[in-house]
């Protein structure tokens, strides 16, 4: 069967899906590397304007300072970790990290603080046994998302803004990719744009949780279109909560958003609906504990239900000197004075936030994947940070395997080479899935988003149990079945948001199955993961990951052995006689 | 209407008024060589200039350059102070005193003519 | 687009010649404010004035500045708040400061010798 | 305090017209909450944009009530007092539909501006030590938190009345980098920054610092390019006429 919709075709050497640190890294070393490809970035908002390497805030973890090391970054990052990280792409990660800093803030003109001595400034950050946290301010994302914008503005790179991609779509004979399916948001025409190599960046983004922060335009996209081609998910159970996010109700997009973790470290107090304090029932460091059991008490506070407002808990700096805080947390309160909180003075309500996705495509250390012609780098891959993020690791991510992408598509591709012809059933069937709402009476799609948003918090999120679990698979099915019956709006298609939104949710219920089923069988509790019903880590020599992979319509679920390719659990790199 | 709010803050006024009055102060400049050129036809005709100059109207015309210049001038210095020395802070109260200079200055003009 | 090296010297002109008027205006201002204490007279004027090179030097580098200054001013407006031609501009600036030149220095020395005849 | 708001809408492109909705109050609610509900529960095809929701990304600027700002960190309170919000497309950019504009001009011109670090040293070298106090470093520091949201685009006058004008997000960027002692460009951004298309079109209106909403001062920023160019030009550093 084939549909009559009308598909405008495009051809490019290199095609870039986001616009993050790693797609817009891809961007500048594909073409600095062999400036006769063309290049083209398509992305889901405005170019730099969109996705989370923008709302970075704490900063860069790079081991430059003298008596740090490669080493001890390395074991750091293991350890958070929980020992499931692949270590070779862990490893490169932090050895190419010491690279892409020098190359951000010399060639690109990132401008990192510094000491007073002038030598740039590292700053400690949780999990990490030496401070070497680069930063710039507390906005780093802003400066190093500008700066590489920039260079890609100034270079012949092509640029399609507002384009959605929406299917990853293979070769006739399947065995490479051929291009990528898109929808032109503004005008709302599908477009396939045909490419030599295309670079998966779209940056995961656990939006599917009642609280989240990622930026709106995150909603799981790439790793669905990875599902649906048949790809390999790792450690999707892995899903990293903040302990400290804004709430202020449903109807406020601020709800979710973070409230800085220096508070608790400068000596913030987190409440209950009593107004006492309760971090200490969980962690003798009380609510300086690291992310993951804090986040836990505050859900086990929650559950109690002597909560605030909201559902939520508080967060205050009132016994602290107002001066200090209003000089040390000055962006903080000025967003929270913005929207309506007053931080200095007053108690701020604050909830536990999904924020980050260890979990994603299965991808080699040189960014290939699977599938000859398909690279991938940032949120969207898997296994660099095994069960854990370290704040600081995210960035160093994304910048560090985008450029890596850039290169090896380079030294794969050739400019002008001939495109292989696309399955024309695979475009067909996903501008099926694509158009089948606007085929159905339009209805309202909020309440299944309240849902999934409800359910996912619930029964998958900080604390869950082979029960919860097992309610959470039957509520996704419900969910999908139920958002296969609603209809969107399709008279005109030029910047419908009510249709993308209806295409997000469709994305975050699949991503959420597979979160699902990984949580399900991983029955230990690693890092962010934590099993009510298996309550300890068990077994970290024989430690294992999951995988997941979309057959006929179903997730289906793997473990695979972690091959501790560089060091085993319970030793160390460091060698720990001579410090 | 709320077109246009986006103007309405002293800097923007100060910047409406230090150009409408040197584009008036630049039409008047030629009528103002005009009746001193004619200085050279002799005295009779200027003094009739000058008499007429002396009708409340004409008075308040006069005035109202005085004041234009007055406020040209003390706008005019606030921007090179902001342009080549950077000043900041005080460029909101030199826009009230700016202000304030030029009206006094007419106000001195006024009283004294009478 | 006209020559951004023009432009910027324009521009440099523009605030030279504004503060040299900032101190002629001054003086000019107090002067007519001396003046006009008890009325004018076109002899009074004239007594005052005619002969007096101090004074013809003072006004004569008052109007070479507002020659350069008025006119640059007005050729920014049209540009910025008309549709004439960039080309049309820059004539009436050309053509604004001449005025104010001939005009200008035919004022000061007809005063500047009107006395003679008196 | 009424429990509704009226709110007024642009809908259409260059061409259309208001729309008014009735949306219920909440306590805490900024223009974008506003929006989004109209979205959502009365008009699913009301086009906006937005992406990070709390003030990083620039992306969700509109006009309220006749000013340019960012819309996420507008708390209703501010802006409706008397119970009514007006709420148009950013001024001085090409409208894609309702609330969204394109803002591909803007960022040219940041590129026009030679907005750009124009590197002197490579991966392999370290960095530079730059001392936070540094005179430069602070001035550079002073305009280096702009987020390109385009508000002080749409509050200059100058930007509407002369097309080719770079507008004071560009100027501002260029200024940090001509205070940046790291880079090399300052010949080019220069000459690419002085003229009526650059710097001295700019007449200090200040809307710009007036509504930047990262509390930035381009007004300042171009001030120093003004100084900066004249010096080349005198210096017949900027070029043949071109
Ligand atoms: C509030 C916040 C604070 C953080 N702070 C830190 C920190 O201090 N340190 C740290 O190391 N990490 C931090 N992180 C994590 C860090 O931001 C991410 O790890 C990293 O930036 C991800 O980069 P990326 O390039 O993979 O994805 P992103 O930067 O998220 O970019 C994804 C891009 O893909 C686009 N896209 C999405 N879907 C589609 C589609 N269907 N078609 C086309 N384009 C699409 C998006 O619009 C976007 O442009 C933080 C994250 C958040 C949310
Ligand atoms: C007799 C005198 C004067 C006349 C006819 C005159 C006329 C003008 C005109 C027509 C403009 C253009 C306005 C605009 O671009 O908005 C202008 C601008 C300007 N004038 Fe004057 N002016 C006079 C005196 C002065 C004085 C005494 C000063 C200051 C000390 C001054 C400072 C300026 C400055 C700084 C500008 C530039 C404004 C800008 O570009 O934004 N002027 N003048
Ligand atoms: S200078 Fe301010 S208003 Fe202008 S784009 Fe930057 S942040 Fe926005
Ligand atoms: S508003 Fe415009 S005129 Fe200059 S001071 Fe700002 S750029
Ligand atoms: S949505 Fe990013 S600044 Fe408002």
């Amino acid at each position: 069967m084939s549909t009559n919709i009308q598909i405008e075709e495009l051809k490019t050497d290199v095609l870039i899906l986001g616009s993050g640190g790693a797609g817009l890294f891809g961007a500048l070393h594909a073409k600095a590397a062999n400036p006769d490809l063309e290049v083209t970035v398509a992305v889901k908002g405005l170019l730099g304007k969109c996705g989370c390497t923008r709302m970075v805030q704490g900063g860069y973890n790079v081991a430059i300072a003298p008596g740090d090391s490669t080493e001890r970054h390395f074991m750091d990052t293991v350890e958070g970790g929980k020992w499931i990280n692949r270590q070779d792409l862990a490893w490169t990660l932090v050895e190419q990290a010491q690279v892409r800093i020098r190359e951000l803030e010399n060639e690109l003109g990132c401008y990192f603080d510094r000491n007073p001595d002038g030598t740039v400034h590292q700053k400690a950050f949780a999990g990490q046994t030496f401070d070497r946290t680069v930063h710039k301010g507390d906005l780093t994302g802003i400066e190093i998302i500008n700066r590489l914008a920039e260079q890609v503005w100034a270079r012949d790179i092509k640029r399609m803004e507002d384009h959605r991609a929406v299917a990853l779509i293979p070769s006739k004979d399947k065995t490479r990719i051929a291009g990528v399916l898109m929808i032109d948001m503004r005008s709302g025409a599908f477009r396939m744009v045909r490419a030599s190599a295309v670079l998966l960046a779209t940056g995961g983004g656990p939006t599917m949780y009642k609280y989240h922060t990622p930026s709106g335009d995150k909603t799981c996209d790439g790793m669905a279109m990875a599902l649906r081609l048949g790809l390999t998910l790792r450690d999707m159970e892995m899903v990293q909560f903040h302990p400290t996010g804004l709430i202020a109700g449903e109807d406020t997009r601020i709800t979710g958003t973070i409230i800085e973790e220096g508070l608790r470290g400068a000596g913030g107090h987190l409440l209950d609906g009593n107004l006492e304090r309760f971090m200490h029932k969980y962690d003798e460091r009380g609510e300086r504990a690291t992310r993951d059991i804090v986040s836990r008490g505050m859900f086990q506070e929650m559950r109690n239900g002597v909560t605030a407002k909201h559902g939520g808990l508080y967060i205050t700096m009132k016994h602290l000197d107002p001066a200090m805080v209003k000089k040390s947390f000055k962006g903080m309160v000025e967003r929270c004075a913005d929207c309506g909180f007053d931080l200095v003075g007053g108690n701020v309500e604050v909830v536990p936030t999904a924020h980050y996705m260890m979990g994603g495509l299965v991808f080699e250390p040189d960014c290939t994947t699977e599938i000859p012609g398909l690279y991938a780098a940032g949120e969207d891959t898997g296994g660099v940070h095994g069960a854990n993020r370290l704040g600081g690791n995210g960035v160093a991510n994304s910048t560090v395997f985008g450029g890596i992408a850039g290169d090896t598509i380079a030294r794969d591709i050739k400019p002008d080479a001939a495109l292989v012809e696309p399955d024309r059933d695979a475009i067909d069937t996903a501008v099926r899935l694509c158009t089948q709402p606007l085929e159905r009476p339009a209805a309202k799609i909020d309440q299944v988003r309240t849902k999934l948003w409800d359910h996912m918090w619930e029964d998958a999120g900080i604390v869950r149990d082979a029960a919860s679990l097992a309610r959470a698979k039957g509520t996704l099915d419900e969910l999908d079945a139920e958002l296969d019956t609603i209809g969107v709006a399709g008279d005109n298609l030029a910047y419908n948001l009510t249709w993308h939104d209806w295409l997000n949710l469709k994305n975050l219920i699949l991503v959420s199955k597979s979160v699902v089923a990984a949580a399900t069988a991983r029955e230990d509790s690693r890092g962010a993961h934590f099993r009510a019903d298996y309550p300890d880590v068990r077994d970290l020599e024989n430690s294992t990951y999951t995988v997941v992979r979309l057959k006929e319509g179903e997730i289906t679920l793997g473990t695979e052995p972690v091959d501790f390719s560089r060091v085993k659990p319970g030793e160390t790199l460091l060698d720990e006689s001579a410090a | 209407m709320r077109a246009g709010a986006h103007r309405n803050h002293p800097h923007y006024w100060a910047f409406v008024l230090h150009r409408a009055s040197g584009l008036l102060l630049a039409l008047f400049l030629p009528a103002h060589f005009y009746v001193l050129g004619l200085a050279i036809e002799g005295t009779a005709a200027m003094d009739g200039f000058l008499s007429w100059s002396a009708t409340p109207l004409a008075k308040i015309m006069e005035t109202g350059l005085v004041v234009l210049l007055a406020a040209h001038l003390t706008g005019g210095l606030r921007l090179l102070a902001l342009e080549f020395i950077g000043t900041r802070e005080s460029s909101r109260v030199a826009v009230a005193v700016g202000a304030g200079i030029a009206l006094c200055t007419g106000l001195i003009f006024l009283l004294n003519g009478t | 687009m006209a020559s951004v090296r023009v432009e910027t010297k324009l521009w440099v002109w523009q605030r030279l010649s504004a503060a040299v008027l900032g101190l002629c205006v001054l003086v000019h201002l107090g002067m007519i404010i001396y003046a006009v204490q008890d009325g004018l007279s076109a002899a009074e004027i004239i007594t005052r004035v005619s002969g007096n090179v101090l004074w013809f030097v003072f006004y004569a580098v008052f109007i070479v500045a507002v020659a350069i200054h008025a006119p640059i001013g007005v050729r920014t407006i049209l540009n910025e708040m008309t549709n004439l031609s960039p080309k049309m501009t820059h004539i009436v600036m050309a053509v604004l400061c001449l005025v104010i030149l001939v005009m200008g220095f035919r004022a000061i020395i007809g005063l500047y010798q009107a006395g003679a005849s008196l | 305090m009424s429990n509704t708001i009226q709110v007024s809408v642009w809908r259409g492109a260059e061409e259309g017209a208001f729309e008014t909705f009735e949306v219920p109050r909440q306590p805490s609610q900024t223009v974008l909450d506003v929006i989004t509900y109209i979205q959502r529960n009365i008009d699913p095809t009301l086009s906006y944009r937005f992406a990070c929701r709390v003030g990083v990304c620039g992306s969700c600027a509109m006009t309220v009530n006749g000013r340019p700002r960012w819309t996420c960190r507008t708390h209703v309170d501010k802006v409706a007092g008397d119970g009514t919000l007006q709420v148009a497309p950013l001024r001085n950019l090409q409208v894609v539909k309702d609330l969204a504009c394109e803002m591909t001009e803007f960022f040219d011109k940041m590129n026009r501006a030679e907005g750009k670090f124009h590197p002197t040293k490579t991966r392999d070298d370290d960095f530079d030590f730059i001392k936070p106090d540094d005179k430069k470093r602070k001035q550079a520091s002073a305009g280096i938190e702009c987020i390109g949201c385009g508000v002080c685009y749409a509050a200059c006058d100058i930007v509407d009345w002369n097309k080719d004008y770079l507008g004071p997000a560009a100027l501002n960027r260029a200024w940090t980098l001509v205070n940046d002692e790291r880079d090399g460009g300052n010949d080019v951004r220069l000459a690419a920054v002085a003229g009526d298309a650059g710097c001295h079109a700019c007449h200090s209106q200040q809307g710009c610092v007036e509504h930047c909403p990262k509390h930035l001062s381009p007004t300042h920023s171009i001030a120093g390019l003004k100084r900066e160019t004249a010096k080349a030009a005198l210096k017949g550093l900027l070029g043949g006429d071109d």
